[in-house]
């Protein structure tokens, strides 16, 4: 628990300190909504069924990123060694850097939601309050796996590629589930038509946060 | 007899088809030093990995405070201070940030005033509130041994703490070994040939060939006159 | 004796294929609604059943490489993931022919296909892996790791997917499930391709197991003489 | 007989893609054994002569 709170308190003073990576994530989230906002016909494209769809797959791209940031951070003078060898357990760890990339996807998609209610003609109004939660929980699953796979594809050749390639199949269930309560949240409907989206989001995020705070250690070692 | 620190059993690491140490037996105790000497890519980081519990044996053992190193837990790691040639700080972060966040990952006790002390042992206090990204590698290297040793481990794994330092810098690496050689602590340290620790009774081995070799009294002279003969000449 | 369990499962996979061909093309009658088409079912299912035990494979064997270690259950892991790929492909195959005739269209997005889909996804992720990873104890881990996080996301897929496909009712909702094999003659031929594609998959599994032992036999030859090398030189 | 192209195509693909695969592993499975049985020669060749040893040598034996 020490471990933890030292880990993210570093990263959060490491981010205030050159914002990089929420500048990088923000503007990854916009980039997605743009091109999504061209990619689709206007005519057709509007209301809160696309706007959710856009939202989630900003998602998706901005969580990519901060998971690679989040580990980055420590590529730099072999810090990641440092770590390892210090008494921090390797659960710790697994939590700072799932915490640290939950934070920054989470202000890119604040970023998101804003220019979400712009671009797809929404309202500012109660229905984003309910979005939120079904947000947080999305960003939480992305950044569980996103975490434990990052650790895994750093160490491969076309990382970049290799990321995408396992956690987006991986998360596919969260993410149906994410999308659909994010449009009954957003068409303003009441919980109950969202509740076994909800229920699905809870069981995916419980079941990749525990495996992962489990298996971290098998990945983050070395030979 | 003091229980050893270190203790390797047929140790032997292999990269590939590379076999870089073999067949190692090595005891250190408490309060002693050992130097090991070598060529480029003898082995010496790897041994210093694998006391370390970052790299595992590909054969044998090694026991690290009586633990198989590769499942040192929390209370073994914390004992060990390793500087390697890499710095493991944070360039962003100021000297005295760096120090505050691996003392609070070791859970060192009082640690504003123990940075201070640690700031000012190494001869950084001026430059302590400044980013590790403007630091000449002299002065990383400095820096790294305060965060290896501020909390006070036991056993030491220094990779060619000499290099990169000044002639002021290789006096104070070598008070540092020195001091902790005396409050009880094991030391292993690498060099590249001529170990520049001039007051610790450090004991000398040299790596060829992947095995490791104590150093005879005759040998140890020509040693730390700068002749190296390396044993496979012989 | 290796070498024999595989030659006689080779030789009992033969035979068992040719019967269950036999009692598709002949023996089992025509369903009435569907023609001819509805034959590729029989050995569609049982790639489909052969797709997820191997899946099931990978991940215990993942288990028990960080369990125990051990580079047998990295090779265990990497081959039935390699074989259970095949078989997904080929059902994946087999299933867009057989939605062709019947639904006019190669491909939708109906539950089972897309959870098979995403099987099929999460298969080539990890076989990618193995291939961009070269230290080899490094892959085992990770490989390791990734089986069994899959593993952990097949139900949750299958009951999503599920989920979204009843809610969002699309022009073809499965008609897979009402298939109803109402002549016992179907049971029949459907139980006996399952076994034969059951046998076969354990055929080619073992085949490919093998071979990865022959290859990891190989590097500890290699490594053997390497360090017998450098010991000749010793002094 | 209508559509039986697909029922043909399918079972066709089925067969050609397992005989493939086989096909392909048993080719390299037959190099792999020829690596093999070439590398255990060679070990044996380097290990023979010291064999009285039994592999654990100490490293002090003078060489031949």
């Amino acid at each position: 628990m020490a471990a933890f709170t030292a880990i993210l308190r570093k990263d959060l003073r490491l981010e205030m300190r050159s914002g990089q990576s929420t500048i990088a994530l923000i503007a990854l989230a916009l980039l997605v909504l743009v091109v999504l906002v061209f990619a689709l016909d206007p005519a057709v494209a509007r209301g809160p069924q696309t706007a959710a769809g856009a939202l989630w797959v900003a998602l998706v791209f901005s969580g990519m990123l901060g998971a690679t940031r989040a580990l980055t951070a420590e590529s730099e003078n072999g810090c990641i060694r440092g770590l390892l060898l210090s008494p921090a357990d390797r659960a710790g760890l697994y939590a700072a850097k799932l915490a640290a990339a939950f934070i920054f996807m989470m202000i890119a998609e604040g970023a998101a939601v804003v220019m979400m209610v712009l671009f797809f003609n929404l309202e500012f109004d109660t229905a984003l309050m309910r979005v939120a939660p079904v947000i947080a929980l999305g960003a939480l699953g992305f950044a569980s796996i996103a975490t434990l796979l990052a650790a895994i594809t750093g160490r491969s050749r076309a990382s970049d590629l290799m990321l995408p390639l396992l956690a987006v199949p991986m998360y596919v269930p969260a993410l149906i589930a994410g999308v659909r309560a994010s449009t009954a949240a957003l068409s303003g409907l009441p919980f109950s038509a969202a509740r076994d989206w909800i229920e699905i989001l809870v069981a995916f995020n419980v079941l990749f946060v525990s495996a992962g705070y489990l298996l971290f250690e098998h990945v983050i070692t070395e030979e | 007899m003091a229980a050893p620190v270190v203790e390797t059993h047929g140790l032997g690491k292999t990269f590939g088809l590379h076999p870089v140490l073999r067949e190692i037996e090595f005891r250190l105790l408490p309060g002693r030093g050992a130097a090991v000497i070598g060529g480029n890519g003898a082995g010496k980081s790897t041994l210093l990995s694998i006391l370390a519990g970052l790299s595992a044996p590909s054969e044998g053992q090694a026991l690290v405070f009586g633990i198989d190193s590769r499942r040192l837990g929390p209370r073994y790691r914390r004992r060990i201070g390793m500087i390697s040639h890499r710095s493991y700080l944070y360039p962003n972060l100021t000297a005295r940030e760096n120090l505050e966040f691996y003392a609070s990952l070791y859970g060192v006790a009082d640690a504003p005033t123990q940075i201070d002390t640690w700031l000012a042992r190494v001869g950084l206090e001026a430059s302590a509130d400044e980013r590790v990204r403007a630091f000449s590698r002299g002065m990383e290297q400095r820096l790294a041994a305060a965060r290896a040793m501020i909390a006070d481990p036991m056993l030491l794994l220094l990779d060619e703490p000499f290099s990169s330092l000044d002639t002021d810098g290789q006096a104070l690496m070598s008070r540092l070994v020195v001091a902790a050689l005396a409050r009880g602590a094991a030391v292993v340290a690498t060099a590249h040939a001529v170990p520049e620790i001039e007051n610790a009774e450090l004991d000398l081995y040299e790596i060829v060939r992947g095995r490791m070799f104590p150093l005879k009294e005759k040998e140890r002279e020509e040693v730390r006159h700068g002749r190296l003969r390396t044993l496979l000449g012989r | 004796m290796a070498r024999k369990l595989v030659t006689s499962l080779g030789v009992l996979s033969l035979i068992l294929v040719i019967t269950a061909l036999y009692m598709v093309f002949e023996y089992v009658p025509t369903e009435a609604d569907e023609g001819i088409v509805q034959r590729i079912f029989y050995f569609h299912v049982p790639c489909a059943w052969i797709a997820f035990m191997a899946f099931g494979l990978v991940a215990v064997a993942g288990i028990f490489y960080l369990w125990l270690g051990g580079q047998i259950w990295d090779d265990l892991g990497h081959a039935a993931a390699e074989t259970g790929m095949l078989f997904c492909t080929l059902m994946l195959v087999s299933g867009s022919l057989w939605a062709r005739p019947m639904w006019g269209t190669w491909w939708t997005w109906d539950s089972r296909l897309t959870s098979t889909f995403i099987l099929w996804l999460l298969y080539g992720g990890y076989l990618m892996l193995r291939v961009m990873i070269e230290d080899s104890r490094q892959v085992a881990r990770f490989a390791a790791v990734i089986g069994i996080v899959a593993a952990l996301d097949v139900p949750v897929i299958i009951l999503s997917v599920r989920l979204w496909r009843t809610i969002h009712p699309a022009v073809l909702v499965t008609r897979q499930g009402g298939h109803g094999l109402q002549d016992p003659r179907m049971v029949a031929t459907l139980l006996v391709s399952l076994t034969a594609i059951t046998v076969t998959f354990a055929w080619l599994f073992l085949v490919r197991f093998a071979e990865l032992r022959m290859g990891t036999r190989l590097a500890a030859l290699a490594r053997g003489i390497a360090l017998a090398e450098v010991r000749s030189g010793d002094i | 007989m209508e559509h039986f192209g697909y029922l043909f195509a399918t079972y066709s693909i089925i067969f050609v893609a397992m005989f493939l695969y086989v096909a392909f592993i048993w080719q390299r499975q037959s190099r792999l054994e020829s690596e093999v049985r070439a590398l255990e020669a060679k070990l044996k060749a380097l290990t023979e002569p010291r064999s009285e040893s039994g592999g654990a040598e100490s490293g002090s034996k003078p060489s031949p």
